[in-house]
């Protein structure tokens, strides 16, 4: 049984839009007996913080194509995405990219 | 062809005196500048402030490429045109202000719409792009081109208050496929005409990009290979981010490439190539 | 002084559209912003972006002082003027550019030199002061200038490939004397006719100011109360810095202020007020 | 008697300039038997780092107007000045203030 997670989660490039345009979220997932990773927290994202249209955020178990996901950053594919395990006061930040000029 | 300068003239001497004394730069930096061409993609809140500066600095040649024309909308943010210029098309309005600024930068202006058709042919003149368009259709188009090129690629982007950056297909780093190889679905697309923008953040993002510009052409390299500068402006906040490497399995840019020809870059995005109208009517 | 609008006209709800529709500026940050006059101290490599940018978005009145003229060596960073205008004054030169923008600001050039004498007087008719000045002594005299006027000060600096951007004066803040309360001795301050600029340095900078003088404008606060951003464009590096408070025992906002009439600038910090000549030859 | 102390230092805004040009260093000051400050770091500088011509650094046992100090990117004013008290692996930058335009 792992002991409760606390991370800082921050969205930005129009993704806070989906959170109440909250940027700077503190979030503490409960204790369960295998450590989280990414696709677990995904799944406690949706279920607990997205209140509407998930789909403008996830795509399947993922985030939709134009995310990008970074832990304590660093852009998430080098920290092996939905695999990487959280830990304690980890910093994972969801940006939707900008496209205007 | 750029011609190729190995000296200065006194008169670059002069104008560029200021610049020349840096240690970073030097007569060297400065000559390799003059060398160098590059071309536009979009003359709006980034490409303004990006070609103005570019142009000051004595940059060879400038390809100012946009098939849009000013209206009274774009004057918060796209401080080359002018009121008088209202109604010409911008690559026009921006060249003839870059010709008061520098006359000696060669200015070619391109009153059209970037396309698989003109892409590659285009790009091939320049030995630097920069992407300062305003949609997703052309982000991958110029990247596509860039790659089937070989240029480097320095886009930014801005939207409301915030602001991105990096440096694609340069020095063996990603480029934008190997981040994104699929488009956002378009209803998650926000544009500058949708969601706003307050103009002076293309002005930052535009002069950092005009930074990189100058950094790659003069030899020193970019502070954001493999890297993102994010910006957030109501908290005044800068972050960078370190990105993933090239990825072998990139359709474009990957040790097997299937993306050997441009495609149609609306139809693959769902949108069209513009940010007026959000989505592409799909009959 | 400046008249007070309270609505928006149908030209200025074009014009400012794709600003307006922002949540954090909307309707009425606009008019605020139109109702805000701002004083811009130095029309050279960060004056001309500043003021570029405040222009485009509406500000209400533009004072733009330099009691310079316009030089082929300023070109390559002050981008407001052009190959035509050297040898005007560079408030009158930069005047013009501004209204070619955006001709409904008021924009007021001042062919001077600040002073002890004229200091007060002029920054009183104004909002916000933006320090886009290039010695020493200048920014302790517009400091001063704006503490016993009691406007807030935006200030930045650039030199090399480097920029510093600070708000000083506002809310309860320190002001420049509390960070800095003696000079630099004279033979240690590198100035840009010395040490040299990169020209969009100061273009990122300038525009940095000019973001954090609309959002004071708007009502949004600023970003860099008691804090100091420093920007390094070799690396590409921002990073912001935790300010101290203002000072108690600040001779000028401190709680018993003994400096309360403008001094003799030049001669406090051993160095004339311009770029050109770095010491004061004191007799 | 204190452990060796690992410093990270940094010089910017021209300040480089005093030190070869080289913007960061690494330094580690030898164990001595109280605590180091900024008061004997600045000695420990001026001894050890400054080649020549130390005024344009220092002015008496501080460092001279118009160089800023920052302790892990804090105004050293905040942080107790010549008398704060080192940690180890703390970031000291010294950075000479820009006043060109
Ligand atoms: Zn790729
Ligand atoms: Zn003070």
């Amino acid at each position: 049984m792992a002991a409760p997670l606390g991370l800082h989660l921050e969205f930005g490039g129009g993704a806070e839009l989906l959170f109440d345009g909250v940027k700077n979220h503190h979030v503490v997932l409960p204790g369960q007996s295998d450590p989280w990773n990414m696709k677990q927290l995904l799944a406690w994202i949706r279920g607990n913080m997205l209140k509407e249209r998930p789909e403008l955020f996830m795509q399947g178990d993922t985030v939709r194509p134009g995310i990008l996901v970074l832990i304590n950053d660093a852009d998430w594919e080098l920290m092996g995405e939905l695999e990487y395990q959280l830990q304690d006061q980890d910093n994972v930040v969801f940006i939707s990219t900008l496209h205007g000029g | 062809p750029l011609k190729s300068n190995v000296t200065l003239s006194n008169d670059d001497i002069m104008r560029y005196s200021r610049q020349l004394i840096l240690p970073e730069l030097g007569v060297k930096g400065q000559v390799a500048i003059s060398n160098v061409s590059v071309l536009v993609v979009g003359c709006g809140g980034l490409g303004c402030p990006l070609a103005q500066y570019l142009a000051a600095a004595g940059i060879g040649r400038l390809g100012l490429l946009d098939y849009d024309v000013v209206e009274l909308s774009n004057l918060h943010r796209q401080v080359l045109h002018s009121e008088v210029t209202q109604g010409q098309p911008k690559a026009l309005s921006a060249a003839q202000a870059i010709s008061r600024l520098n006359s000696t930068v060669q200015c070619v202006p391109y009153h059209l719409q970037l396309s698989r058709d003109n892409a590659i042919q285009l790009i091939q003149q320049y030995d630097i792009v920069a992407d300062c368009s305003d949609n997703v259709p052309t982000r991958y188009l110029v990247n596509d081109a860039c790659v089937l090129a070989g240029k480097p690629l320095v886009s930014a982007s801005a939207l409301r208050m915030e602001g991105q950056l990096t440096v694609y297909n340069y020095r063996g780093g990603p480029c934008y496929r190997c981040l994104f190889p699929s488009p956002p679905p378009p209803e998650t697309v926000t544009n500058c005409s949708d969601g706003g923008v307050l103009g002076v953040v293309p002005g930052i993002m535009g002069c950092l990009q005009a930074l990189e510009v100058l950094k790659i052409a003069s030899g020193q390299g970019s502070s954001f290979e493999q890297q993102l500068l994010m910006f957030d402006g109501q908290e005044g906040r800068f972050r960078s981010i370190r990105l993933r490497a090239r990825q072998i399995e990139c359709v474009v840019c990957g040790e097997k490439p299937t993306l050997t020809e441009l495609q149609d870059y609306e139809q693959f995005c769902g949108s069209a190539a513009t940010d007026k109208c959000r989505r592409l009517n799909l009959l």
